[in-house]
């Protein structure tokens, strides 16, 4: 065996090293001495490791036999949600560093890095073993995220509700899988895949098996039908955990969806499985947008919102086009500034007060005029308003949705622009209160940490630059050309 | 011509409107009246200066072997929709015109200066001579407009003037009402009359830039009035409902005439303006800006006697206003209200009479040149006597501050020159010789006998009716039974000098200008026409009207009951034509209750709650669906699992279905 | 007698069935989580009888059986230290206690 | 890039918003320091680009766009920031220079929070320049949806009544718009150049590819004319309108009548009808019906209304109605009195909507019924407000004659039947606008006082008077002289009209 085929895996190397330091670090510092150092230590070094996996060059080899491959694209879209991984580090120091938690805090760095390190690995993975392993060790250890706050009654219902969803889900997928291995020719490589079904027949199994995978990877997606854990989790979890699923985690999935779909399943009966997402693409965007429009947990309302824009990102995958999957990682680079920026807000908030409904909000303004100015721009950038990136963000995935001049495409896009109005009205349901609603503001003033400023700048940086900007759309088209 | 008087003509008035209504708040009341007397002066001195030299100069730019020419003075563009149809700012000067310029600025000149006195006590004497001259500068604008649109443009002004001058006294209800209706009114008469020059200018429009109506812009009078035969052609025999496009554009343009000229069923504004100050009224409300109705078919009189059945209808429409509104004369207490509906018929005589200055074609000549002359000849004489009768009621109104002879009569003790100059003008209206209405209504008469006898035998009557009201007005307020208030305290009395001057003018003007030779000067193709009077019918008019004055000086020399005996003969009559035949509560009726209160509400209730309702039911919509699918998120997980595993089979089912 | 593929399908599809019956109407969450061991080995069941059957050249099928089976494992304990911490909560395993956040 | 000028008109708003975040919150002398600045050097920005583009017309400059620039911004998608300008745009952005000046001096006390409501006001008036500059499909949606969002706070925040509500139903029926608009801006992309060539969001030059073919033409057309029809308060999509206004503040009213609802037709023309001009003959008759409706139906509820800003927002529907109206009657005149109406509509409601705050912010109503004779009163205010009433119903010498004549002697151009009942429907508006004006005028300016306690007010206030007079000066500077803006923007409809005869062929 070639040894020297891991060098091609510098990404993930990279994550497993900072998993490996912190997990020392942490095992053998005492507390109150180093065990101080650790939050600090671990952003720094996480920031560097950002830098070198945006600098390094993709060599384009695979690994494992074609298993894993090393593409621009994918090295790209793990460059991006590196960012976003450092912005919810960023964010969360504080409520790490808060007496309940600081304990675990080692515990809490570990299960984020192999997370990533799953889901980078469902990133690159071109076989469907190598995905399932990359998709349960993302999954499994949210769940102990998701219950990280030990003494919320809450976390631990979302925790349950999470990992029994998840389980059922990775259940229904491997029932998919094994039917698409039935069809298969007796190997899991997508590419062989593609292959075999070509050469067959048209057949039931194929579309049972189809529905259950689109079921088994729309769980991590949390798309319409399979998305009902959502909400729940995101509300009880701790804050930093709901950025971090509802970025990164539905960042790699729906990058992993795409090589899916487009890989291994190709076009070959032409309409098959899009016809399945047209569908779940429409109900995603609007049962999210519905559910959301009655909100008043700030975190519960981002899920619904989450699950909306889930359905926006999937929009790319109806490209089937390079075109679509630059789209689509310029879409996920802005949910993940505009959805940070906005959680950076709540879990700034929450920290200080405790508060995190939208009543709370109201007449922020007067008390906290920053962290106001910051959730309504961001609150913008979701809604899809100029001069802000969402709105570049949007217009460019239904630019690429249109390219192919199908009708039934044309008319997926107004479906979705219409749901852009409802979803603008919720979201200006949060600028209401917080600018318009009257009385006194609930939250008092208060200045927060200097990580949460700072992640609260690179996001509102983010937003306001990089959509003005082009050159992130551009390196996202130039490198999806490489899948 | 030389163009600087023209301009200097149209220039000032709109001068001392600007600097009147911008600088009026800082000047004094003197400065103010000495500004705007001076300015009218002025002006009134040009014109008389050009009318002389067009009239009497005998250059050759303006008479030709004895015939008057058409000349336009300037002409610059304005505004040019596309190639043909360009809307020029000219200055026209042709006898009418000259004749209008002369009319208009004298009596705005008398007015001016009797408002000094008459006004001088009211708020707002700046604002109401900056008034005055925006009203001179409109009408003068319009009577010089060299093509139909510039006379839309100055008709729309002279509208806006009349407005704010009814409206002057704006603190009252009633006058704001009034200026109100009267805009309304003459606004909804000028919808017709646009849609007339729309119809008209775009067949002209379609004819070949270098045919023979490519000359000039197709809105130019001297270019269609002079090729009447080319422009009926180009309407390409185009009928709609029966009769010729042309004819129906014709009448549209005539029914803007109507509305500012006061003709039935568009006359309600005119009793109501008598809100606005009395020497208004005289200058706006009875010389100059409702005879423009009048000026403007006399303006396009070729093309009307193209298009004959357009002059029948401004025949009828004249007769019976001219009758209906004698009729009312009659009936009314306020002595403005009296003048308002008698200048009402006088306009509509006039307008009669350029209706029947038509002839059946005799070797091609199928109009009349008297009826024309005559209606222009009236058009005269009666600016200056109905000016000096509105004038005289101003002053008796300035007297015994009222506007009903109820609270007069025996005033000519009082106010003898008010008295003598108001005889002067009753005479003048009734067609008593020498006086000036004589002559010119006696030829109006004859040129409706010549036409028709039925039209003269009508109108015949109604100069009697015209003789009989007048006089019934004289007498109440001059004669009747003094009003026993003047012996103790308050004691009527003439009105100062500026106000007395013009009454003694206009009157001495109305004493003579019966002799002037309008035949000479005023005519439809500026040919000269002799005037002769006719012997039948003046003596025919002559009998009426003295019989008929006759008949009011019994009844209402001395205070006697026969008046109040006569009334009850037929009571319903005489309420009725008090109340104006009850017109003003058939519009009353047709604005409030169908128009605002079925249309207006109707639109804006079916926007608020159709239209609007579909708004904001959408967004109830989505809010109902919002909370019918809540529970799907029912908290349980079981209930999450199902919806999942029923999603994806669905999926899966659905999907199958549609491929088999 | 030569058993056919359906014959080893039928009880997959069965195990699946039952799993997700048992998933729904359980009250209990261990018995839940049993239930769904179900449907995972019915997973399980499929990927080696198709390689046993379809595709006896290789091994593929047989290897995804055993990852599966190790990450159900994993799955299995980090659910149940979760119900284990509900239960510290609430005092029972009853799933209909974990309702709290809805709608 | 920065040496072109037009770039200017979009930097100079950026820059004051940077300007303003620098100024302290309470710190009114520094705030309005920055707005009259900035308000001043647009103006004055303004005019030399009027001046400038007439002396280069003058000296035989034919291009379409004059100072044309375009800079690459996304490539894989070929979306340039192109600028260029002709006549119409040069116009509609000295309106908007002027409207912004005007709207500053109208919110010289404006409270609460001062300087974030001139942030978002100068980032409502860069969206605004930004768009008519813009020659790009691209750009122009995004400077229009730009301009579109901060109504939502500044009639949320600073606006009246029922605020909120009305505030998000604007912003949603305007996105609602802005949706079926970016559909058919998609589509035109798609099919922006024949097999092969490159496709472009460059208006220019997909005009001169030609390449959409008709059915494609149909279906975008009505997306986009819709579009931009809800912006510019088509029937039955203008209820927005009377709420919005109604709620909003001053300026806002102002800059949002004046200037904003002009968007709607001027995308119609530049994009729904110059791209897809054969589309625009087909069914040109769908949109003259609810436009035609628009007008009368928008003054016919103008006259029974009883808030003066439901009343002016009912009238702006149908003289907004009257511009669309103009613009589907294809023909040159008729779409030059449709810019004209723009111009004066824009000025005019400027006018009302500055007044009715200058009288609101007096007396604390706005129905009609509570007030009364207040030429008595504030005799400036009541005659400015006269002037503006004029203006509306269409007074020779103001601009609104011109504009409606023009519109008129256009419209009836077109022979048909059909169009001519409209023709005459719309020509019928003259009264009915005459109608209500006069009724509210004779309500509230004229008459006896209403309420005592009225009689204290005071009179303008020199803002108040700068900001009015500006207002009028432009009005009956285009009423006196309209030949020259006249000229300037037939000679752009050029384009237009030889696209729309091309597509006949």
């Amino acid at each position: 065996m070639d040894y020297s085929q891991f060098g091609a895996m510098l990404p993930e190397l990279i994550i497993l090293g900072l998993f490996l330091v912190v997990f020392l670090l942490d095992t053998f510092t005492k507390d109150g001495s180093a065990k101080r150092f650790l939050t600090p230590v671990t952003t720094v070094l996480f920031g560097l490791a950002a830098v070198a996996i945006w600098l390094i060059p993709s060599c384009g080899t695979e690994v494992f036999g074609g298993m894993y491959v090393d593409s621009a694209a994918c090295k790209a879209i793990k460059a991006i949600l590196c960012i976003g991984v450092f912005i919810v580090l960023l964010q969360s120091s504080e409520w790490v560093e808060s007496d309940e938690v600081a304990i675990r805090k080692g515990e809490f760095y570990e299960l984020l890095f192999v997370t990533l390190f799953g889901m980078f690995l469902m990133i690159s993975a071109r076989h469907f073993l190598l995905f399932v392993i990359g998709l349960e060790s993302a999954s499994l250890p949210l769940a102990a995220m998701v219950a990280f706050n030990k003494k919320h009654y809450q976390s631990h219902e979302a925790a349950f509700k999470y990992i029994i969803t998840a389980v059922f889900s990775s259940a229904v997928l491997l029932v998919g899988l094994s039917f698409v291995y039935a069809l298969s020719g007796g190997s899991l490589y997508f590419d062989d895949i593609r292959a075999a079904i070509a050469g067959s027949e048209m057949s039931g199994l194929l579309v049972v098996a189809l529905a259950f995978v689109i079921a088994g990877i729309g769980f991590k997606l949390s798309l319409v039908p399979f998305h009902l854990w959502t909400a729940d989790v995101y509300q009880g979890a701790p804050t930093a955990i709901t950025s971090y699923l509802s970025v990164i985690s539905k960042g790699s999935a729906a990058f992993a969806f795409f090589v899916i779909f487009v890989q291994a399943f190709g076009t070959v009966y032409s309409g098959l499985w899009e016809w399945m997402m047209y569908a779940v693409i429409i109900l995603t965007i609007t049962i999210g947008n519905l559910f959301a429009i009655r909100q008043k947990n700030m975190k519960r309302f981002m899920a619904f919102s989450s699950i909306s824009q889930a359905g926006y990102i999937m929009l790319g995958v109806m490209t089937e086009s390079a075109l679509g999957l630059g789209s689509m990682m310029y879409y996920i680079f802005v949910y993940v500034v505009s959805n940070l920026a906005v959680f950076g807000v709540i879990s700034a908030i929450e920290n200080k007060t405790g508060k995190v409904g939208m009543d709370d909000y109201d007449g922020l303004h007067k008390s906290n005029p920053w962290l106001s100015f910051a959730m309504t721009l961001a609150m913008f950038s979701l809604a899809g308003i100029p001069p802000f990136a969402g709105f570049f963000s949007k217009f460019l995935i239904f630019t690429s949705v249109t390219a192919s001049g199908s009708m039934p495409l044309y008319m997926l896009v107004l479906v979705a622009l219409i749901n852009t109005i409802i979803s603008l009205y919720y979201y200006l349901l949060v600028v209401k209160a917080i600018w318009i609603n009257p009385g006194e503001a609930k939250v008092e003033a208060f200045r927060s940490a200097f990580t949460e400023r700072l992640a609260l700048w690179l996001c509102v940086g983010g937003i306001v630059f990089f959509g003005l900007v082009p050159c992130i759309y551009d390196y996202c088209v130039n490198t999806a050309a490489l899948l | 011509m030389d163009i600087t008087l023209p301009i200097l003509i149209l220039a000032i008035p709109f001068l001392m409107f600007l600097i009147l209504g911008i600088g009026g708040v800082k000047m004094s009341r003197k400065l103010a009246g000495v500004l705007g007397i001076l300015g009218m002066g002025s002006v009134m001195t040009l014109s008389y200066v050009v009318a002389l030299t067009y009239f009497f100069s005998g250059d050759a730019a303006f008479i030709v072997d004895g015939v008057r020419q058409q000349l336009q003075v300037f002409d610059v563009t304005w505004l040019a929709f596309t190639d043909r149809l360009v809307v020029n700012i000219g200055f026209l000067l042709d006898p009418i015109s000259a004749m209008m310029l002369v009319v208009i600025t004298t009596i705005s000149f008398m007015v001016h200066l009797y408002s000094w006195g008459y006004m001088e006590h009211e708020p707002g004497f700046q604002r109401y001579y900056a008034f005055l001259s925006l009203f001179s500068f409109s009408m003068l604008g319009l009577v010089v407009a060299t093509n139909i649109f510039q006379m839309y443009i100055f008709w729309e002004l002279v509208g806006v003037s009349s407005y704010l001058l009814i409206g002057f006294f704006y603190k009252l209800p009633s006058a704001v009402s009034a200026s109100k209706k009267a805009f309304i009114v003459t606004r909804f008469a000028d919808l017709f009359m646009l849609i007339g020059i729309l119809v008209l200018s775009w067949y002209v429009s379609q004819t070949p830039a270098d045919g023979p109506l490519g000359g000039a812009s197709a809105f130019n009078f001297m270019m269609l009035n002079s090729q009447p035969t080319n422009v009926l052609a180009s309407t390409l025999g185009a009928t709609f409902m029966g009769g010729s496009v042309l004819t129906w554009a014709m009448i549209l343009i005539f029914v803007g005439g109507m509305g500012k000229s006061a003709m039935m069923p568009l006359h309600i504004w005119l009793p109501d303006a008598m809100e606005g100050p009395t020497p208004v009224s005289a200058l706006i409300h009875a010389a100059t800006m409702v005879v423009a109705g009048v000026y403007l078919v006399a303006r396009f009189f070729p093309l009307y006697c193209i298009v004959p059945d357009s002059l029948t209808f401004i025949t009828v429409v004249g007769a019976i206003t001219a009758f209906y509104a004698a009729v009312v004369a009659c009936a009314q207490i306020d002595i403005k209200r009296v003048l308002a509906f008698s200048t009402i018929s006088q306009i509509a005589f006039m307008m009669v009479s350029l209706g029947c200055a038509y002839n059946e074609p005799v070797e091609g000549v199928h109009y009349s040149g008297l009826g024309y002359m005559a209606s222009m000849f009236h058009l005269f004489t009666h600016a200056m006597f109905k000016a000096l009768l509105f004038l005289g009621a101003g002053a008796l109104i300035h007297a015994v501050h009222s506007n009903n002879y109820t609270s007069m009569g025996g005033l000519r003790k009082y106010m003898p020159i008010t008295h003598w100059t108001f005889l002067i003008g009753c005479l003048a209206i009734a067609g008593i010789p020498p006086f000036s209405g004589f002559f010119s209504k006696d030829e109006m008469l004859a040129a409706m006998f010549s036409r028709h006898w039925f039209w003269g035998a009508w109108m015949t009557m109604v100069a009697g009716l015209t003789a009989f009201y007048m006089f019934r007005l004289y007498y109440l307020i001059f004669w009747w039974e003094e009003n026993p208030e003047y012996k103790n305290g308050h004691k009527p009395h003439d009105a100062p000098w500026q106000m007395s001057l013009p009454l003694i003018i206009l009157a001495a003007v109305s004493c003579v200008a019966g002799f002037i030779p309008f035949g000479e000067l005023v005519t439809f193709n500026g040919e000269p026409y002799h005037i002769h009077i006719e012997a039948p019918v003046a003596a025919t008019s002559i009998t009426v009207a003295v019989l008929a004055i006759a008949l009011a000086t019994v009844m209402y020399r001395k205070k006697n009951s026969m008046p109040e005996k006569m009334k009850n003969i037929w009571p319903g009559l005489w309420t009725a034509a008090n109340r104006r035949f009850y017109w003003d509560e058939m519009y009353q009726w047709v604005t409030h209750t169908v128009i605002f209160g079925c249309i207006c509400r109707g639109i804006a209730w079916f926007d608020r709650h159709i239209i609007d309702g579909t708004m904001d039911g959408l967004a109830a919509v989505t809010q109902f669906c919002s909370v019918k699918i809540k529970g799907m998120q029912s908290g349980s997980v079981q209930t999450y699992v199902a919806w999942y595993l029923l999603g994806a089979i669905l999926l899966g089912a659905i999907t199958w279905i549609c491929i088999l | 007698m030569d058993l056919n593929i359906f014959w080893y399908l039928v009880p997959s599809v069965i195990m699946f069935a039952a799993g997700v019956y048992g998933f729904i109407t359980r009250k209990n969450m261990i018995a839940m989580l049993i239930s769904l061991e179900l449907i995972l080995n019915s997973a399980d069941l499929n990927f080696v009888v198709f390689n046993r059957y379809l595709f006896p050249g290789s091994m593929e099928g047989m290897i995804f059986t055993l990852f599966a089976i190790a990450i159900a494992a994993a799955e299995t304990a980090i659910a149940i230290s979760i119900i284990i911490n509900i239960y510290r909560e609430v005092g029972n395993s009853d799933v209909a206690s974990v309702k709290q956040m809805r709608f | 890039m920065f040496s072109n000028i037009l770039i200017w008109f979009v930097i100079v708003p950026v820059l004051m918003m940077a300007g303003l975040a620098c100024c302290g919150n309470g710190n009114m002398k520094a705030i309005r320091g920055v707005m009259v600045t900035g308000s001043i050097v647009l103006l004055a920005m303004a005019v030399w680009l009027v001046v400038d583009f007439l002396g280069l017309r003058a000296s035989g400059v034919a291009d379409e766009m004059l100072y044309a620039g375009s800079w690459m911004w996304y490539k894989p998608l070929n979306i340039h920031l192109a600028v260029g300008v002709d006549g119409i745009s040069v116009l509609m952005i000295l309106l908007s220079a002027v409207i912004v000046f005007a709207g500053t001096f109208a919110s010289w006390k404006i409270n609460p929070l001062p300087k974030n409501f001139f942030l978002w006001f100068c980032l409502l008036s860069t969206g605004v320049f930004g768009f008519f500059i813009s020659i790009d499909m691209f750009t122009m949606f995004m400077f229009y949806e730009v301009a579109l969002i901060p109504m939502y706070l500044l009639i949320g925040v600073w606006g009246t009544g029922r605020k909120e509500y009305s505030a998000m139903k604007l912003t949603l029926m305007l996105m609602g718009g802005s949706a079926f608009l970016m559909l058919g801006l998609l589509g035109i992309y798609w099919h922006s150049a024949p097999e092969g060539g490159q496709l472009t969001w460059n208006i220019l030059e997909i005009s001169h590819n030609n390449s959409i073919d008709a059915g494609w033409q149909n279906l975008l057309f009505c997306f986009t004319f819709v579009g931009f029809g809800v912006l510019g308060a088509m029937f039955p999509f203008h209820t927005w309108s009377p709420d919005g206004h109604a709620c909003a503040p001053t300026a806002v009213s102002m800059l949002h009548a004046g200037v904003l609802m002009k968007l709607g037709g001027y995308g119609c023309f530049r994009i729904a009808i110059f791209l897809l001009p054969s589309a625009a003959q087909e069914l040109a008759w769908i949109f003259i019906v609810l436009t035609g409706i628009s007008i009368v139906y928008g003054a016919f509820s103008a006259c029974v209304q009883t808030d003066l800003k439901y009343i002016n927002a009912y009238s702006s529907v149908s003289h907004c109605g009257m511009v669309l109206f103009a613009i589907l009657m294809l023909n040159k005149t008729a779409m030059t009195g449709g810019i004209l109406q723009m111009l004066s509509h824009g000025l005019m409601t400027a006018l009302f909507f500055a007044l009715i705050g200058m009288i609101y912010g007096r007396t604390h109503t706005r129905d009609i019924r509570q007030m009364g004779g207040l030429m008595k009163i504030m005799p400036y205010l009541g005659v400015c407000y006269m002037i503006a009433g004029f203006a509306s119903l269409g007074l020779p010498g103001l601009s609104g004659f011109v504009a409606e004549m023009t519109i008129f002697f256009g419209a009836f151009e077109n022979a048909s039947l059909f169009h001519r009942v409209f023709v005459i429907a719309a020509t019928t508006s003259i009264v009915i606008t005459a109608v209500y004006i006069l009724r509210v005028v004779g309500k509230l300016i004229l008459g006896p006082v209403h309420d005592e306690h009225h009689l204290q007010l005071t009179d303008a206030s020199w803002w108040e008077r700068l900001s009015t007079v500006t207002l009028i000066l432009c009005l009956a500077g285009i009423g006196f002289f309209p030949n020259w803006i006249n000229e300037t923007i037939q000679q752009s409809f050029v384009p237009i009209i030889n696209a729309l005869n091309l597509a006949a062929v």
